[in-house]
């Protein structure tokens, strides 16, 4: 078994009204940075574990996404990196 | 009749809704442990408001797989009455007893206050005791009550008759559709396509006393009385 | 040599930790004077961990250094008290074999760092504090101040704090149900977040921390402990300056779901039976739980830190004795019933581990495995804190303000209309509806809020009875600032005021001491003063203080806050019929003034808004008279007689009438007022003045209600009648009228907040 | 002027605890990944703005995640992705 370090993306689907992407943009506004055009916010999850191998941590992982992590109705999912530790 | 109220860890008006059932309504109820596989024989199952599991991660995520939560369905799917409230609400959705899901509020703010609820149907076994269209004043309470599904699933919903209450407008304006968290439709309650699971993100159960303010979510719990013992 | 000596002297630095130098030593806050006594005390050389755990039970946050002398001279009994000061909550008898325990803690320098997380973690200390007592918490308040919301950086306290507040007691389930928020420059940068938390239980469940009983285990329970906040309680009691900014990483995280478990865990061990006492691991952490309980009970305990769960590897005892990880506890268990407590805790998902053992011989000793790394005689650790009384002396700039004759102000050239002094208060921030912060806060989980935040006290009813508890946090730091002894008589009074305003008769009071750096003379002098006048007015009014917390060092580069001594009244209502509230709601009413205006105009919010000035003397404050006053509207409300009643605070007779008729947004009602019967006043004075002692009542019987007044030589007048829903506001005076339509005023009242508050401000987003 | 899309990665600083990521953990535990060893809950952004060149794109996402986008006190980030559009 060998020790993996996975990070995973979870993001408001595509036409899913986004409050928080929206208010960050407007405060980012407010701040200065006159140039942002557009925000969203997702969430970043880091999962260490154990797996035989790197294809094997990535399906758990996955399955992970697919049982709780991600809700089906209003998120995507995305493996974002895969790192041995 | 009994009502299970399940206990989730986190979840704090388990035990309002206990009293509503006991003082107000007179009938019996018993709490279930999340940890069980053990419905005691109850008719209806209350899925209360609260914090399971803190709403880490997404409010109702991680309770929907609570041992109890896997007789709940059983018992759903069977066509037993689901009164799910707020944080059950949540919950329901997740485990897909009902579709749709709740987001973050719009105002990315919790609020609470009293809102005006209109009843959409009294064709359903939560609502049989109302006047269709009566306005009823009932607390919120949430951070993510923004109800969010796919336009197919909201025409369906409101073609089937199962959009139980909609939010009424904000102090003030009489009639006009308003939502206090963003929900589509201003839809602030549903029914299953079979019935029996009724999702709200209101508290009745903190509407059965007219020292706090108002009784009109007494009649979900009377209306529930007079299908199951009828 | 005895063999005591002989054992305390076995304790050898532990290899890894620092030499003690002197320059350790000042960074650990002790003084030369303190490091002699820990000397004097070890009859050697402190270990590190020894200065490290000396350090935090030394440092102002547990040892109340500056305050305890002041402290002692404040009233604490009365019959009703089952518990006063000196444990994690007061505890008063409401009758039934019922009792309440309540308490409030202060965290304002966590706040002022990370406000979102300083605040919520405020809320979990307290409530903490409140159910190690056997209570089951039914309510919490908050009492809040910031500097000027033009500032995007108090928008972003202001914003971040409330949200804190919010999101732990929400998520425990636990309404908050009244507070206080104000707004004052001096408030800049160093914001008070004052927490208080009411818990119901059977006075027969009552449990202290109190270690006893030779042999007994020491267990901790709750999260595991971390490297966070490692001194917190000294860093409370340093002034904030740019050197705290660096020293952020000590800010803890709090954990509502794990607090809600905890909860539940600790009232179910506690009616288990199985354990002799229980305490919040809150402020230095292990050490100072461990340390108070063992003093309490006059017993040795030993503690080995290898034992203690830890989040993470490596950490050393300095480390584990001085954590503040938030969401743990401290228990005394009963020897043999360790199961027990393992299984409770094991049903709410929570660990248990041994970590300790009272012992006979009398000390307190930590251990590393089998190695002493820590070691103190009997109960000096806690006792042998020396207490100071600094030199007082009032500011020379208190004195100047408050000595200016603001009479003398001229007038703006538009205050010749009132109507716009008066719109121009109701939208101040201070005078303002909350509503933008309240509407956060879970109100009304539990389903007993009768009447929550908006109105004058908070009403909670107690479930199984015909009572309830009226509830309220207030202080005008302006007023103690100008004059301390004044201003914390007022705070005490304004408080009862607002709880006899619900029905509630007057009970205990817990309260909270924000200062500045109590060796500056002026400081100190602020903190004896308002002391003595907070003790006068609790005597005068009956009732006792039950705890409290006391904070200093509340400084930014340009000087103290204003001195804000924080009041937490809890009163009881005898009946349920009893409860009263602040809006009027009833038309064709007679509207009745209890109590007297006057000229004075010193210290009011129509100075500081109007003028932009903080001067002249505030409001006399006659004890007698406000007892009275309360007897007096206390049996009119027992009769049956009164349909409202408002107090008049902030802003003055006009504010409190105008907020009769638009504070509550469902009834708003006109009113048709005439005080032109006051004609020596002078205008401003009589609408704006902030004079003491008045509560504005609606009746229909308005002549039994002024013969009660008269039994109770409280002056009673008719001044007016309440109109209809869409009439104006009609206040008349010997020199012109006020009128004004309803939405103008409920604009300026209800919108103001939110609408300074919609732009967006960095933070939690 | 051009635009780019930056990805920034938000998360709680080593050390502070992390009640979300902890309470995911022994959720997955109790769903049957019992080879998790550690789960850290943060946040993923998304950022559209115009900017000068990659270099500029990159200096003002800092600072928007300084003064706005992570909390200092309680949380790290780092630059995930930057990427012309
Ligand atoms: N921080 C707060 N939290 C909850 N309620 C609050 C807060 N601030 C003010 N309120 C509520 O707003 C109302 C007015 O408060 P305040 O101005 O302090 O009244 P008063 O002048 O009568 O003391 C009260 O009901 C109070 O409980
Ligand atoms: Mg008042």
């Amino acid at each position: 078994m060998s020790r993996y370090r996975i990070a995973v993306h979870i993001v408001p689907r595509r036409g899913i009204l986004d409050p928080q992407g929206k208010t960050v943009a407007d405060a980012l506004h407010t701040l200065g940075f006159g140039s942002v055009r557009d925000v969203h916010v997702g969430r970043h999850i880091v999962v260490d574990l154990e797996a035989r191998d790197q294809k094997a941590a990535e399906q758990s992982t996955r399955d992970m996404c697919e049982r709780l992590l991600a809700n089906p109705v209003t998120e995507d999912f995305e493996i974002a990196s895969v790192e041995a530790t | 009749m009994k009502f299970g109220i399940v206990t989730f860890p986190g979840s704090n008006c388990d035990y309002d809704a206990y009293q509503a059932v006991v003082e107000k309504l007179g009938e019996d109820a018993t709490f279930l442990w999340h940890k069980d596989h053990d419905l005691h024989e109850s008719d209806v199952i209350v899925l209360p408001g609260g914090f399971s599991y803190g709403d880490y991660l997404r409010a109702g995520a991680i309770a929907r797989f609570s041992p109890v939560m896997q007789d709940v369905i059983g018992f759903a799917k069977r066509g037993g009455p689901v009164l799910a409230i707020c944080n059950g609400f949540q919950i329901a959705c997740e485990a897909g007893l009902l579709p749709g899901a709740l987001l973050r509020n719009t105002s990315l703010k919790f609020v609470c206050e009293t809102v005006r609820l209109r009843i959409e149907t009294t064709d359903t076994m939560f609502t049989n005791r109302y006047e269709r269209g009566a306005v009823l004043r009932v607390p919120i309470a949430h951070g993510d009550g923004r109800y969010t599904a796919d336009d197919a699933t909201l025409d369906k919903l409101e073609g089937e008759g199962r959009v139980v209450f909609r939010y009424l407008g904000g102090p003030g304006d009489a009639d006009e559709w308003w939502s206090p968290n963003g929900s589509m439709r201003s839809i602030a309650g549903i029914v299953n396509d079979a019935g029996n699971v009724l999702g709200m993100m209101p508290h009745p159960e903190r509407a059965v006393d007219p020292l706090l303010g108002s009784e009109d979510g007494l009649g979900i719990f009377e209306s529930m009385l007079a299908r199951v013992t009828a | 040599m005895t063999q005591r000596q002989q054992q305390l002297n076995a304790v050898t630095p532990r290899s890894g930790d620092p030499a003690i130098t002197p320059a350790l030593i000042a960074e650990h806050g002790l003084t030369n004077d303190e490091y002699q006594r820990l000397l004097d005390m070890l009859g050697r050389e402190p270990t590190f961990t020894e200065l490290g755990i000396v350090s935090a039970l030394w440092s102002e946050h547990c040892s109340y250094k500056h305050s305890r002398p002041l402290l002692k001279t404040l009233p604490t009994k009365a019959p009703f008290v089952l518990q006063g000061p000196g444990e994690n909550a007061g505890v008063i008898s409401i009758g039934d074999g019922l009792a309440v325990a309540f308490k409030i803690e202060s965290h304002n320098h966590p706040s002022a760092v990370e406000p979102y997380q300083g605040a919520a973690t405020g809320v979990g200390g307290i409530l903490r504090d409140v159910f190690t007592m056997g209570a089951r918490p039914i309510a919490m308040l908050n009492s809040l101040r910031f500097g000027s919301l033009d500032s995007p950086r108090v928008r972003y306290l202001f914003a971040g704090v409330v949200k804190g507040i919010g999101d732990y007691g929400n998520c425990v389930g636990i309404p908050t149900v009244a507070g206080e928020v104000a707004f004052d420059p001096a408030y800049e940068g160093n914001p008070i977040v004052n927490a208080m938390c009411v818990g119901l239980l059977h006075e027969d469940e009552l449990i202290r921390a109190v270690a006893e009983g030779v042999g007994n285990p020491i267990i901790a329970v709750g999260a595991r402990t971390g490297r966070d906040g490692i001194h917190g309680a000294s860093f409370a009691s340093e002034d904030l300056s740019a050197q705290s900014e660096a020293k952020r990483p000590r800010v803890q995280v709090g954990d509502p779901f794990t607090e809600k478990l905890l909860l539940e865990a600790s009232l179910e061990l506690i009616r288990s039976g199985a354990i002799v006492a229980i305490q919040d691991m809150g402020a230095a952490g292990l050490t100072s739980s461990s340390a108070e309980m063992a003093a309490r009970g006059d017993v040795g305990v030993t503690i080995d830190t290898t034992r203690v769960p830890v989040r993470e590897e490596g950490m050393t005892p300095y480390e584990i004795l001085l954590s503040e990880s938030q969401e743990r506890m401290l228990v005394v268990a009963k020897r043999g019933r360790e199961d027990e407590v393992a299984s409770i805790l094991a049903k709410w998902d929570l660990t248990a581990a041994v970590i300790g053992e009272v012992i006979a011989e009398p000390v307190y000793r930590v251990t590393e495995g089998d190695r002493v790394v820590a070691e103190f005689p009997g109960i000096r650790l806690v006792t042998d804190c020396p207490t100071y009384t600094p030199d007082a002396r009032e500011s020379d700039e208190a004195v100047r303000l408050r000595s200016q004759n603001v009479n003398a102000i001229a007038e703006r050239p538009e205050e010749r209309d009132p109507a716009w002094t008066l719109e121009q208060l109701l939208s101040s921030p201070n005078i303002a509806a909350k509503t933008w912060v309240h509407r956060q806060y879970d109100t009304t989980v539990r389903t007993n809020t009768v009447i929550g935040p908006g109105g004058d006290a908070a009403v909670v009813r107690v479930r199984g009875t015909h009572r309830a508890l009226a509830l309220k946090t207030d202080c005008n730091g302006r007023y103690v600032y100008l004059d301390p002894r004044i201003g914390a008589q007022i705070a005490v009074c304004e408080a009862a005021r607002n709880v006899a305003c619900t029905g509630g008769r007057p009970m205990a009071i817990t309260n909270n001491l924000n200062f500045g750096n109590p060796r500056r003379p002026e400081v100190y002098f602020q903190l004896r003063e308002a002391t003595r006048g907070m003790a006068e007015a609790c005597n005068a009014l009956g009732t006792p203080v039950t705890g409290g917390n006391v904070s200093l060092y509340n400084e930014n580069p340009s000087g103290a806050v204003y001195p804000t001594p924080v009041i937490g009244m809890v009163g009881l209502i005898e009946s349920l019929d009893h409860i009263t509230r602040a809006h009027f709601e009833t038309e064709g009413d007679s509207i009745v003034l209890l109590g007297e205006p006057t000229s004075e105009l010193g210290a009011s919010e129509y100075l500081a808004r109007i003028h932009g000035v903080v001067g002249g003397a505030p409001p006399a404050c006659d004890l007698d008279a406000e007892r009275a006053l309360i007897d007096a509207l206390l049996e009119a409300i027992q009769g049956g007689l009164i349909h409202s009643a408002h107090d008049c605070s902030d802003g003055g007779l006009a504010v409190a009438l105008a907020e009769c008729c638009v504070m509550n947004r469902e009834v708003q009602l006109g009113a048709r007022i005439d005080l032109s019967h006051w004609r020596e006043i002078p205008t401003r004075a009589l609408l704006f003045g902030e004079a003491q002692g008045r509560v504005v009542v609606s009746t229909s019987m308005p002549d039994t209600v002024a013969t009660i007044a008269r039994k109770h030589r409280v002056p009673a007048r008719v001044i007016g009648s309440v109109g209809a829903v869409g009439d104006p506001v009609q206040i008349t005076t010997s020199s012109g009228r006020i009128n004004t339509p309803l939405a103008t005023l409920d604009e300026a009242y209800h919108e103001t907040i939110s609408r300074i508050m919609s732009t967006p401000v960095a933070g939690n987003i």
